[in-house]
């Protein structure tokens, strides 16, 4: 629930361009840091969990308009890393169909990914001491609200500060398009309290009701399909795969 | 002739410790030869046919292809044999029908205008021309089939092996991929593993059939030896062909009856008896009357 | 599922749009968005509208099938615009104008170029193994559509689906999506296997059809730049 | 008697605009039948099976199930019928086999005695209270279909609806899923609606056939009426069973048999044709002889 699906044309270049770079390199960095075969055997793995992501999202779950993410799901199942590889690609299909914009689909990416690692990490350090079902339901709804926390924020300052536009109309449109190019520059500046107050004061109030619900049914829903493999294939946690597994695919090259 | 597959005593254990062992009879496939293997649910079929591929590694015995062990040598292997599944679906790569077919020889490194002929031609040979251009998950189950044996027959192996595949199609569907099959083997001389549950089609298509049961194989031999085993044959699950069966029973009865390949067949031994025994009738009873 | 549907469009459809090159509607899209994005002018914004429901026009595609894509962005952009009416209505109104025009650039992409026709033309600059993970996760898409359909049709069925209970509605759709899961991950397994079998060594070969360009892809590329230029350029009427 | 299904001249649209259309005759259902759908892949047979059971909504004509339409009254409908799709792994949904039998009674709220009253005894019915406490991602084949069996079952429905129940099955757990079928038929009651491509098995469970091509239910009868139709059969790519066909040939070459049901009755009547035979041609040689 934590894409809040942003479009296109509210966040400024310099934000959403930096998002994709950083996101692009951090793909780069995980492809680069497994060896070749081990990722190979990986792709295909990703693609179905990225899959599935999409899917959970298009399953309804009653007659509310709310859906799962399962994105700290897929980083419990395939590791944190390929599970940004996933969030890229689920929000890259998603804007193809303008579900959310193109150009936010870095930053988007950058935020559930943090939501990807704290949810993994949590669970991880949870599960030593706590049952499955209480650390996912714990370590999905904090992820979640930190996820919420930086989508508020991130919209809040780059989005609210925009504020220097009213100006435009009153120039002409030489000076319009030479402002343009100033304007990311002024933006940091300028303090991203007054952007966040509109926030919170206008319709936001129902926004964040939406998201508590969110929240419960996307930590209960992780915990259930968490339980269910405890039950049937509890191998399928990453991290507790055993190693005949792999060893069965060695191949000579 | 040296074998081109044998497979002596295998055993393999899954990762969650479930035993497969292969052992009894050794598993011998001749270069040329039809082969089917034949066992109830859960036998090991699959699990053979993934050491003969080289994708398990056994515990125990020894499977050599072309006289290498193909775990270890996968790569040679690999590109003499070709595989169909029994779920094609997870087998189409290519995000279109001709990516899918050229996905082999783009691996090689082929130049493009090989890789073109080498596409056209097994579609070609396939009748799937018209399907090159398509998105593969808009292609009906029958139609993915051949795409699928279209895509690993495209470097012409030496060995063709399949999992069920005559599941889920109807019957005109099936006969026309016995037809293809036998072809393949006549024309080109490819050698064919095949596991199957369809038993109609065994001695339409086998030369030699394998059964496993139990751990095992229990028999070998060409259809007509294997399903007059009734014992074995009962022990693995395995019913005999509906029309090996009926005329092995009339055979048992006292007729002069040849057990028969296929309908054709069955109906001219048939008409064969029930004229010769008019004729045998005819010349008894007239030595008999002669007598008296 | 929205995505499994308009991939039907666009691989059905038979405009001159359909039959152009990936390549060029690519270009066309990157033009407008960018247009879309420099621009804070609400005539010109309307006029870049009106030219992508031109296209749209062109393109034949069945707007009753795919304008609910629309209503995403509007209902978000509308967030952000009560954010911006509070200063000037006029930029609330540029607000919405900027999300919906691009949403609609996009739509007008992803209607009329086949995903595997994209995801080619990224392959010339993505990393391969993340364009084998976007064909990966298309192919698959398809197949575990039909999977969850079936289990949520069983769910059904079996009377496990009760429109006022959310927390028993997720029980049980956590369970389809448990069972889905170990499904597929036996099924990546297996496809590893055929794909290794298959010569698989990380990048998916694929068609790239960048070459011969015919008369509509140079024509789509040049109202895009057009486009563009008529954003930049100053217009001083 | 009031028909329990009665389906005319449907019309589907399905999201990508595929029409299925299932026009010509009216395909009509009684109480306690057992019925079979025969057609090619892609005729519309499971269509036609998800608009009686109101997954879907007909575009053009009516579909009845005891009076109400399935799609208006889903719940009503659903507790009367239970089903068991192709894919059953897409079925099973419960972690062990004992809470996916529960999965419906649990959903009803029934009491905990009451559930495992009724789970215990529907297992038992089936044969698999052995398999209650497995998981059944671990089942073979023939175990996950009656554990799906189970499953549409445990609420005991009027009717069953089973598509493609013997597919991928060896042919000991199809001829038990045929005895268990019919069974179910016999005892209980429960009306049958099987669609399947193994032709061979249609003469033994099947009281009435429908064959689906083209768009159109072409035809409907006994198998024999059906069979009998080769040219509706051929263009609906089915073949005859083996057994009928071969026989059919027999009579047409102007032999006087019955066309059998299943092996036994083939052989009776194969066994009884040669004796007559022996029989007619003693006495017309007798005759003959007599006459001279
Ligand atoms: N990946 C796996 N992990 C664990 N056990 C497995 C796996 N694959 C197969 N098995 C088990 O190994 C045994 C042999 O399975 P295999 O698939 O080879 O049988 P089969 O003869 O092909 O059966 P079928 O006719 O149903 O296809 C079975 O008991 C099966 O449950
Ligand atoms: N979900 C769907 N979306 C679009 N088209 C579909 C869908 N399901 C089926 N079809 C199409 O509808 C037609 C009828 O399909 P259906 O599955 O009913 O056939 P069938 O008789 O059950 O075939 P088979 O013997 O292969 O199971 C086919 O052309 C098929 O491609
Ligand atoms: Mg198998
Ligand atoms: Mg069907």
């Amino acid at each position: 629930m934590s894409h809040i699906h942003i479009p296109d044309g509210i966040i400024g270049s310099v934000w959403w361009i930096t998002g994709y770079l950083i996101a692009l390199g951090i793909i780069y960095f995980v492809l680069r840091k497994v060896e070749g075969e081990e990722i190979r055997r990986k792709v295909p793995m990703i693609g179905i969990v990225t899959a599935i992501m999409i899917i959970g999202m298009s399953v309804p779950l009653g007659i509310v308009p709310v859906h799962l993410t399962l994105a700290v799901l897929s980083g419990i199942l395939i590791g944190p890393g390929f599970a940004f590889i996933s969030v890229f690609v689920v929000n890259l299909m998603l804007a193809l169909v303008a579900h959310g914009g193109i150009t936010l689909v870095g930053l988007n990416t950058l935020i559930v990914g943090t939501e990807v690692l704290i949810g993994y990490y949590l669970f991880k350090t949870l599960s030593k001491k706590l049952g499955q079902m209480p650390s996912t339901v714990i370590a999905t709804s904090i992820a979640l609200i930190i996820s919420m926390t930086m989508m508020v924020t991130m919209v809040g300052s780059l989005a609210g500060l925009r504020n220097a536009m009213p100006d435009f109309h009153l120039h002409s449109h030489e000076e319009q398009l030479i402002e343009e190019g100033h304007e990311e520059a002024i933006e940091n500046d300028e303090s991203p309290a007054a952007g966040a107050k509109y926030i919170f004061f206008t319709g936001w109030a129902a926004v964040i009701m939406v998201f508590v619900v969110g929240n419960l049914l996307e930590s209960f829903g992780t915990a259930y399909i968490i339980r269910f493999f405890m039950k049937v294939r509890p191998d399928l946690i990453y991290e507790k795969k055993p190693k005949e597994l792999d060893e069965n695919l060695k191949i000579d090259q | 002739m040296e074998p081109i597959i044998k497979v002596q005593c295998l055993k393999h254990i899954y990762p969650d410790k479930t035993e497969v062992s292969i052992c009894g009879l050794d598993f011998i496939v001749n270069p040329g030869e039809k082969i089917v293997i034949l066992g109830p649910n859960g036998a090991g079929k699959t699990t053979l046919l993934s050491h003969i591929l080289g994708l398990l590694s056994p515990v125990e015995g020894t499977v050599e292809v072309m006289g290498l062990k193909p775990y270890k040598n996968f790569n040679t292997i690999r590109k003499n044999i070709g595989v169909v599944f029994q779920n094609v679906d997870e087998q189409i790569i290519g995000p279109r029908v001709y990516d899918d077919i050229a996905f082999t020889p783009r691996n090689e490194r082929m130049n493009k205008n090989e890789i073109d002929e080498k596409v056209k031609s097994v579609a070609r040979c396939l009748g799937i021309e018209g399907l090159l251009d398509k998105i593969p998950h808009y292609l009906s189950g029958g139609q993915k089939k051949k795409v699928a044996l279209a895509g690993s027959m495209v470097m012409l192996p030496k060995i063709l092996i399949l999992d069920e595949p005559f599941d889920a199609l109807d019957p005109k569907s099936k006969a026309e991929m016995v037809a293809l099959l036998k072809e393949l083997n006549e024309i080109h001389g490819i050698t064919l593993i095949i596991t199957t549950h369809d038993i109609n089609v065994v001695p339409e298509i086998a030369d030699r059939v394998y059964v496993l049961n139990d751990g095992k194989i229990v028999t070998c031999g060409n259809p007509q030896e294997v399903f007059n085993q009734v014992e074995v044959m009962k022990a693995a699950n395995l019913e005999p062909p509906l029309l090996t069966e009926l005329f092995s029973r009339l055979k048992n009865k006292g007729y002069n009856i040849k057990i028969p390949k296929n309908l054709k067949e069955a109906e001219e031994e048939l008409i064969k008896l029930l004229e010769t025994k008019k004729i045998i009738t005819d010349f008894n009873i007239t030595n008999e009357e002669k007598v008296v | 599922m929205h995505i499994a549907e308009i991939d039907q469009i666009s691989n059905t459809g038979d405009s001159l749009f359909h039959k152009a090159k990936a390549i060029s509607k690519l270009l066309l899209t990157l033009f407008l968005l960018t247009s879309f994005i420099i621009t804070n002018d609400v005539v010109k914004l309307g006029a870049l509208m009106i030219i992508v429901g031109l296209f749209f026009f062109i393109s034949k595609v069945p707007l009753g099938q795919v304008g609910h894509l629309i209503v995403y962005p509007v209902i978000f952009s509308i967030l952000f615009a009560i954010l911006r009416f509070q200063q000037s209505w006029i930029l609330g109104i540029i607000v919405l104008q900027k999300a919906v025009g691009a949403a609609m650039t996009m739509v007008l992409l992803i209607t009329t170029t086949p995903y595997v026709d994209i995801f080619a033309v990224f392959s010339l600059f993505l990393p391969k193994l993340l364009v084998d993970i976007l064909l990966f996760t298309y192919r698959s898409l398809f197949i575990l559509i039909g999977q969850i359909e079936n289990l949520v049709k069983s769910i059904k069925l079996r009377g496990g689906y009760h429109p006022y209970n959310i927390i028993a509605n997720l029980k049980n759709i956590g369970a389809a999506i448990g069972v889905m899961i170990i499904h597929s991950f036996e099924m990546s397994d297996r496809m590893y296997q055929i794909y290794t079998l298959r010569g698989y060594k990380g990048g998916i070969p694929m068609t790239v059809a960048l070459w011969p360009m015919k008369p509509i892809d140079y024509m789509i590329i040049s109202l895009g730049i057009i486009t563009l230029l008529g954003t930049v350029i100053p217009w001083n009427l």
